[in-house]
């Protein structure tokens, strides 16, 4: 039994924590925001680093290292609410490695994902009941390759975005199409999102995807789902440690009745309490990422545990840094209310606290595979 | 015990209620205008229209234009004009506020302004708070000194609820920083045209600027602006809080609940008995807020001053809000996340979300209010206070 | 619109309100408790006071007073927890003198209720999911009248009743039969409660009732359950508020690092929470009160959310109550536990605070009549 | 990192489940023996099965009769011995606190006890807490003289556990009121068949009568029984109460979870949606209870001693612990609070939900607790202290 960080992690951490603190400095956070939403500098500076190949492959040429990793990087992008697609882009460049390297294009997409030149992103989020296991796109065979047809809402980064990996059902069978959205049939429509974040809205009529660009194996779903859950409630980690981080600061300075915030009980144990749900998540987050590492799909009952608590806790920990905030936390000239945009934008976007608790209760109570978010 | 109207109070709710029908012109935005220009205008126009009707100024008396009626027909004819959507919220200071406070405090010339706010030519602001006294109002550090029949003012407020909308505005100001805090503060009526009026918008992560910083150097107010004795502002603000306690009363309640059942038949989660669960604890909390409602407006109708019962509003709305607004993202999903667009379901409710923990700060924060009530309803000590009987200048900073 | 209390309601709360402030003392409420968990005394005393006859119709010999004279009874009846099955026997008394005071036997049943000489009571509660509306005991009509067959659990003051009005289904209406314990095929077994109070379970065996003693209004059940549950919310309230006064003269008092329990905000802003829901959940009790007696089963809405929050807010104030006083809450020589255990009791009694929700729920959405616990 | 064991603990880990497999008798009711001088008994004689087999004091020094691992090997054995459903409750204060501070501060001749502990010899209690002296123990007034060679000891203790059986006591009593209140206070063993004890069960409403008050009259303890230093008790009593935090790790948990879904199956509402959502938020926080049990273990295994974490569990254990009783009542219905009777679903559930206040008192309140956080955590300041400084004797009462 050891919960400790191995030296290379602990490396991967402090790396990742200098680029972040050096570049995503809340002046530059919001002048990107103000802009496109996009660090090109910073994503230079990652894939530099070696940190967009962080847990690909090392014959694809990635570091061959994990998700407990990846959660480490994503931790420390969510303590600066640093504006790249990084969980997204990462994933979805490990799914095209492990499944598709073969193909000469999919390989240049992953080289071009590790160089930093050509974002991927995944198109996980359903419309309707935002179900990702139950994907509404359908794919067809045709003598050409499959056509897809459908839509998919608030796909990250898809404005910049070189390949897509878009889930699709295909004679009852899920499938995974590598999608380029410069094909015939593609629509993309940005979207303006609560935190700033570029999303956008995909459409897809008809859509030709060659036949060994569409991957088959039927639980490579159920694993980008599960990784992308793993890693976001990594980046809400980071978002509430930056929130409670920030609001232990403000009232430790200001004063109020001639004394400092932070001495009225109500004040402090409100702080403390946001400390407590980080702590408690940190341990959650890690071992989630660490099952997915170890156990691949075993891990489901861990990682909608940590993905829960990353809506819930975390929706808790940034409202009530908000509230020590007073007024001055919604003032956009201030930081920390982009901890609050970012932390409520992540509760929602993968399924709602409520949807995970349906989802694990289902699958508990009747010791089912997954569940559904369906009651 | 009649939670019922009076029969007077029935016909009244009645004649209110067909001329609102009649005449009003919903925004049919809840009263979140994102343009707030435009948000102004509509409500000055809509006072005008009021005015012009006879339905302004229901419960002032008569000598100030009013109607002379009791305050529970004011409230009867707010929980009617909710019905139909249409608001004076940008004119909550003015009504709700300064024309409470001139009319106590005022003298006959700053008593000619109550008549411009009845007829909607007047929108108010108010300048008490500071980046340092915020719960803590009474450390507020803006100087007033006297120089010939002028006053000069120096200092930073902020929270200026539109401000840069308005021409007058109420402002707190020490005068003698050598006796306690509460005490050297004075009560001033200020021109928001004066030289030396800076109003700087802060916009809100909602993406509106409903607020400002506002900073003023050398403004020069006459003599005659104040608003009761020199010194004795405290006491004078304390009315003008005290008011915008009692505006709050007479809105509706419920009508976010009417929303999200209708939004939950819309996404078709109505049959989620998780989301019914959610629905139905939402609708009995509005339930709260009714019944509460019932015990203010019987105080206003036996003419007393409802106190409990407004401040347990007020932190039962905060916490109302807060769960219908964490319910909604649940029924409307990751397209509750995206930015308002003023379209169907997304009209409301993004906003609402950002905003909720707006409603535990505004007028006190939870916790000052956990501490009067604490006080009030069970009679603990306050906590001991550092500052007390220390002169403002020797306070720490 | 007025709130406020007629002079006669004054009247009947400040005689109530003395009579259990003299008679149910903690001493008392202790030796009753430790004996057998009824009051006698007190019991003779609220009849010569007329507090049995309270909301019972004039023609009967009752005050004529409704809902809400009887919900301010309770409140003061939960207020010193007093040991007497108040509420059961008068809303018994009530329905059977609304709905059979043309047939002697009943007639007799009521005039005994309010002498005090014969208890009444309702056996509401039902086996399996408790859902009060749909009575599992079956009646079947034979040529000498009705036979009852099936059981009925937590029957308040069973062992000591006179005649209980029993729910039941007979070719699918609802009926209520006033049952004589003493008949062939009765059999009542004594139940230890949480909180001490007398409860029992009924089993009934072909248990004869005359035709004439048998409600058939359809919506007499209703109307018993709705009363019942806004009359259990005002003993509730009246729990809550003798918990909350009891925790906030002990922090008044008690000494910690030199400053009383009450100087810290973490203790005075607890307590303040306790007194916030009391009060929210006046209004709504007196509110459902009236609307009961001003308009019927219209008043569901209302009394379901006094319900509710009686079971969950009035939860929430005990529970605050007992960890105000830390360790010597749970020592049954001191008097707050029994707030605890009553106000924990009343809350699964009729229904827990998740099916009072679930049936409005159900009401609420599909805008149907009464709804039901069952999702 | 690596959550799992390694291949040493696997072994052992492997080693201690067969043998427990065998040996152990489980109560079959989660520790909470409503038989309380059955429980007690149990808990000695199970104590001896495991000394006799080798398994008692694993991590305990070769030197007091122990196996000298380390202590994750000790966390092991109690997470296994957890399953079995066998327990050592009674035996905390003896194994858990008593032992550990004679190991650090007790003369060669007190330490002769801790063998008796290893044998399951000896039931211990702890005299700390007094009515007027709870989260400020420091404020306690029990005193203590010397006469000769010995100390007289006169006051009153509360929340003696298992009071009434135990054979001896740690006692904190006041040497020196003349000095502030940390200071002056000195640890004894005091034998609790002394003349002049007299120990009197609290019945808690629970119907059990788990804690004592103990009263000292004259109570004559020999000089060779105090610990460490005169005056240096508070130090002493440190170390007992951080090795009381210490001995809760390696608990299992989520076994109240299985039990709940186990109930759901039989009362018909595993179906239930809402039933569902709270068995999924309470497998949730089991999840993060197992979580921070890892850092625990990981910190044992390393040799350290693990701070923060043990605080947390313990919030984080008397949140989770009131959510599942809540649960279970909602489970249950109205047949959950019927009194317990051992039989089937009733045997563990109401006894909980009664006493679930009961795990945010134990070991320090919630708010003492969460002071501690925003000191250790975020750095914050403490509450400035009252009485610093000041004599005990001039402390105001």
């Amino acid at each position: 039994m050891n919960f400790d960080l191995t030296d290379e992690q602990q490396v991967v951490t402090d790396l990742a924590g200098q680029l972040f603190t050096d570049l995503a400095t809340p002046e530059r956070v919001k002048a990107v925001t103000d802009a496109d939403g996009f660090d090109a500098d910073l994503w230079s500076a990652l894939a530099d680093a070696g940190l967009l190949a962080l847990c690909l492959p090392e014959e694809s040429g990635g570091s061959g290292m994990g998700m407990v990793e990846l959660a480490l990087v994503a931790q420390q992008q969510g303590r600066h609410v640093a504006p790249v697609p990084f969980v997204s882009h990462v994933l979805a460049a490990r799914t095209v490695a492990e499944e598709l390297s073969a193909v000469p294009a999919a390989a240049a997409a992953v080289q071009g994902a590790i160089a930093g030149d050509m974002i991927l992103t995944a198109a996980i989020a359903e419309v309707g009941v935002n179900d990702p296991l139950n994907p509404t796109v359908t794919a067809t065979a045709t003598p050409d390759g499959v056509r897809l047809s459908g839509e998919k809402p608030a796909v990250v980064a898809l404005d910049r975005a070189g390949k897509i990996l878009v889930p699709a059902v295909q004679d009852g069978s899920t499938v995974i199409a590598l999608v380029d959205p410069a094909a015939e049939g593609v629509t993309v429509t940005p979207l303006s999102t609560t935190n700033h974040e570029p999303q956008g809205h995909l459409e897809l009529e008809s859509v030709l995807v060659a036949d060994d660009l569409v991957i088959r194996d039927p639980e490579a779903l159920d694993r980008l789902w599960l990784r992308h859950l793993a890693a976001l409630a990594a980046v809400q980690l980071g978002v509430g440690e930056g929130a409670v981080t920030q609001a232990a600061q403000h009232v430790s300075e200001r004063k109020q009745f001639g004394r400092t915030l932070s001495s009225f009980q109500a004040v402090s144990q409100r702080a403390a309490d946001g400390w407590i749900v980080n702590e408690a998540l940190w341990s959650t987050v890690i071992n989630a990422a660490w099952q997915l590492d170890n156990d691949g799909a075993g891990a489901l009952e861990d990682v909608l545990s940590a993905a829960y608590w990353a809506c819930e806790g975390t929706s808790e920990v940034v409202l009530g840094a908000q509230h020590l905030h007073a007024g001055i936390g919604a003032d956009v000239d201030y930081p920390v209310h982009r901890q609050f945009l970012w932390g409520m934008q992540n509760s929602t976007i993968l399924g709602t606290a409520s949807s995970h608790l349906a989802r694990l209760g289902k699958h508990l109570a009747a010791g089912s595979d997954v569940g559904s978010v369906d009651r | 015990m009649d939670i019922g109207d009076t029969p007077e109070e029935a016909a009244f709710r009645a004649e209110a209620r067909a001329w609102l029908l009649e005449h009003a012109t919903p925004a049919g935005d809840h009263g979140e205008n994102h343009d707030l220009a435009d948000h102004v205008e509509k409500a000055l126009a809509w006072q005008r229209v009021l005015h012009d009707n006879g339905w302004a100024g229901i419960s002032w008396p008569e000598a100030f234009g009013g109607r002379g009626m009791r305050p529970i027909f004011q409230a009867i004819f707010n929980e009617e004009m909710a019905t139909v959507d249409e608001t004076l919220g940008p004119l909550t200071v003015a009504l709700g506020m300064v024309a409470p406070t001139l009319m106590r405090h005022g003298s006959p010339e700053q008593q000619q302004h109550i008549g411009a706010m009845l007829r909607g030519e007047q929108l108010w602001c108010q300048l008490f708070s500071e980046p340092n006294a915020g719960s803590d109002l009474a450390v507020l550090s803006t100087r007033a000194e006297l120089d010939g029949d002028e006053w000069v003012v120096n200092g930073q407020k902020v929270w200026t609820s539109l401000g840069q909308f308005a021409q007058w505005g109420i402002l707190l100001a020490r005068t003698d920083p050598d006796v306690p805090k509460h005490q050297g503060i004075t009560y001033f009526l200020v021109d928001m045209a004066s030289p030396g009026i800076e109003v700087r918008p802060l916009v809100q992560m909602t993406g509106t600027a409903h607020f400002n910083e506002t900073f003023l150097t050398d403004v020069r107010i006459p003599k005659e602006n104040v608003v009761g004795e020199v010194g004795d502002g405290w006491s004078v603000a304390r009315t003008t809080l005290t008011s915008e306690r009692s505006s709050i009363a007479g809105g509706k309640t419920g009508w976010n609940v009417d929303l999200l059942i209708e939004a939950a038949h819309i996404k078709g989660v109505a049959d989620d008995p998780v989301v019914r669960q959610g629905l139905a604890r939402a609708h009995t909390q509005a339930t709260n807020l009714r019944t509460l409602g019932y015990r203010i407006r019987s105080a206003l109708s036996m003419g007393t001053t409802p106190g409990r019962e407004m401040l347990i509003m007020k932190l039962a709305y905060a916490r109302h809000w807060m769960e219908t607004t964490d319910l909604a993202m649940q029924i409307l999903g990751a397209e509750g996340m995206l930015a308002a667009d003023d379209e169907g379901l997304r009209a409301i409710w993004p906003f609402a979300f950002l905003n909720q923990y707006a409603v535990r700060l505004g007028g006190g924060t939870d916790e000052v209010q956990q501490n009067i009530m604490a006080e009030l309803g069970l009679g603990l000590p306050r906590e001991p206070s550092a500052d007390r009987g220390v002169p403002w200048k020797d306070l720490p900073r």
